[in-house]
């Protein structure tokens, strides 16, 4: 992982709060938890029927019937419950879920988010994530400001098919820290070494610069 | 990564709940009834509850004491038949009663803690307990909208904790517990037995923690509990 | 119990087939289970979470957590389950309910049930009857045939607030076997010492007698 | 009295599903998949199937070999990520693919186990998940009507069972098999061990028998049971 992304990660780690119940989207989004304190209180949720995620497995030590919602053969902890997918999504849409962090094809300005298809390029299915970004008491977005050609992530309108309308409350990209507010994006924090102008060229929406210094990460 | 400590002090998550708030009972009869809980709420007296459990215990027990204080404004239940002060409560107009089918309760409770608005069913069409109920066609079916149910608070009797609140429950004292330890935003358990973390196997967890806010423990079971010798 | 009950309750007993789900109501149904044999194949269902009911227990021998929908002390046998009451009645309703036999106040020629309220006098809620007289495979009343006043239970239609429309299949009575046809009431055997003439009497509606001989139990 | 005997032939069990059968089949990834009827399954060759499942397993494995045999006619799934076969197959036409959100499908098909008509709920309201859905207008909130979902057959992979058909699941393995189990005509088994009854503690069964037809039994685990290396 370059140290852009690293820094991003471990920025997006203090996003998560003692007691929190917390679902971590398949790629990026998992790596957030190697940077949580080894006594962090926290309840880390899959999908697939899994509370209390332990540490990842090497292939020779892996239980065949233990995995997480990204196929990683993963481990318990002491107070770990498995459950049906059911139950596991009752969670979700009932509240108990208090931040997920996801990766995004596209967030606009409004809080829209796109991540699950690309038609005709990619459409494998919706999976879990409408219902992660539809029912999380906070949804927290996790990726590269820019996408792999170099354009920008963060829009004025997304123009992919969406996920969910509106519950995108904050970006952690390798560039800043950007919330979703009323008023459109709005600047928190910015990566080091990035600059105010590298920032709003990488932006594909007006983005609220405030007047206060501008910490960084 | 630890899994958080929710254990708490009876008094203290019986005072949270506030007058008027719309409580979950676990239990069927005696089994899975939360009595420890129930005592300390009657002792504390909040007012205008809605009370939701399957049935209103018997006399002198459960949440009879509840509707004897006057503290309950509305029971939605599925029966009333072994507690006859409840039936004259009712019949006095002093407490509203809403009648559910059993299972169709128990559905409406999850449909709550599941997140849903609402399920369709068939059961009561036909019967007086389709009056009043909003209807939908659906692929040329008439069903019946039986919206989800939460609660304020739910108050669950579990036979073991962890400090995490992964709950079992034992034999028929499950009942209703699981599905009320989903659908309230302050759920509240009673454990006969507190383990310590990893005390309940991943396997046996009946409630997963993440549903529960708050274990207590209880260091003695009262007479309610025991055998009912009728 | 009389004479002629314990000989309706056996009779009925044989209603049920090796291999089925069976809901016994409280009260008279539940005697229906003494007169099985020992190892007769059979999963006896109880609402509030119980599939292999064992014998009912004495008070110095229960189980404070384990009891039937009734309330009686009951026990397991080998291979009994516990699940929660959404379970429980997800079972009812989806059709693993092969047969209940249930209580009656009234009992219609059309299959219409009346076993939950009285206005006025008895209105005690109505628990799980609805659902298992709605679902359950195969609907079989078990009742005496007149009420404590000599009034007919078995009538042209019901006065009481219904159960359910249509479901009741048969009826065991102390004094007959009664099908529920589309002709109306039919009937199938007779209870000892009882006349045709005695039936008919205490029968709230026309009952189809058949031509060849009637048997007795 | 004592439950009856359910245990019988894996390859008697399999025969009894027709051409175009709706399957239901339990597993998530590699854990909870029953590999074995499946290669059952696959052999028989029944054609024309519906196959109700959360993903499409890997190339190579589980309902994959069904799909490559062209016993397929239409997908119900949550995703497809892992199998470009199943992918190429739904872009070339081969297969019709319905995508459900993975708790939604869990919601439909426990619905049908439930004996339920449908589920109200808002997930997919403002996407294109919500195109052709009905919807209905409850307490001023907008619904869509998800509609029960049921198989004809149900192929569910158990860590034990006894002969009843009490079931019990192995960590991640329980997923989808447990909503299945209950919303089938025909639910079919497959288990890793089986008990005698007794064996499963009442308070650990996880699937009722009373849901379970048929239990059979494996005599050895395939290398589609192991760890994928990636």
């Amino acid at each position: 992982m370059s140290d852009a992304k690293s820094r991003m990660v471990a920025r997006a780690a203090r996003e998560i709060a003692p007691g929190m119940v917390v679902n971590l989207g398949i790629g990026l989004p998992t790596q957030v938890v190697n940077h949580l304190p080894a006594d962090f209180p926290v309840c880390l949720h899959s999908e697939n029927g899994l509370t209390g995620i332990g540490p990842t497995l090497p292939y020779d030590r892996a239980d065949r019937n233990l995995i997480d919602a990204g196929g990683a053969y993963v481990s318990t902890i002491p107070g770990s419950a498995f459950f049906d997918s059911a139950v596991s999504f009752a969670l979700v849409r009932s509240g108990r879920l208090d931040l997920t962090l996801l990766g995004a094809f596209e967030v606009a300005q409004n809080g829209d988010l796109a991540n699950w298809k690309i038609p005709g390029k990619f459409s494998p299915g919706v999976g879990g994530a409408i219902e992660l970004a539809h029912k999380a008491r906070r949804v927290v977005v996790l990726t590269t400001h820019c996408d792999r050609k170099g354009n920008p992530k963060l829009l004025e309108a997304c123009s992919l098919p969406l996920t969910a309308r509106g519950r995108v409350a904050r970006i952690y990209s390798d560039m800043a820290v950007v919330d979703v507010t009323p008023a459109g994006f709005a600047l928190r924090e910015l990566a080091e070494g990035v600059s105010l102008s590298a920032l709003r060229e990488a932006t594909g929406a007006p983005i609220l610069i405030p007047h206060a210094d501008i910490p960084t990460f | 990564m630890k899994l958080p400590d929710k254990t708490a002090a009876l008094e203290d998550m019986i005072a949270t709940i506030p007058d008027g708030a719309t409580v979950l009972v676990g239990g069927f009869g005696v089994p899975g009834t939360p009595f420890a809980l129930l005592q300390e709420l009657a002792r504390q007296g909040q007012r205008d509850l809605v009370v939701v459990k399957n049935d209103a215990n018997e006399a002198g027990m459960g949440i009879d004491h509840l509707i004897a204080n006057g503290q309950v404004r509305k029971l939605i239940v599925t029966h009333l038949g072994l507690n006859a002060n409840a039936i004259a409560a009712m019949n006095a107009g002093a407490i509203e009663v809403e009648f559910c089918a059993q299972g169709i309760l128990a559905e409406r409770i999850r449909a709550g803690g599941a997140g849903l608005g609402a399920i369709l069913t068939d059961i009561g069409l036909g019967t007086e307990m389709a009056q009043g109920k909003q209807q939908v066609e659906m692929a040329g079916r008439t069903m019946l909208v039986e919206p989800a149910l939460r609660g304020d608070v739910a108050l669950i009797h579990a036979a073991s904790a962890d400090p995490f609140g992964n709950l079992t429950y034992a034999a028929t004292a499950r009942n209703f517990n699981p599905v009320m330890a989903m659908a309230a935003t302050r759920v509240i358990a009673e454990t006969e037995v507190l383990v310590p973390l990893g005390g309940v196997a991943p396997d046996a967890v009946a409630t997963p923690g993440a549903f529960v806010d708050h274990v207590v423990t209880l260091s003695a079971l009262s007479q309610e509990y025991g055998i009912v010798r009728r």
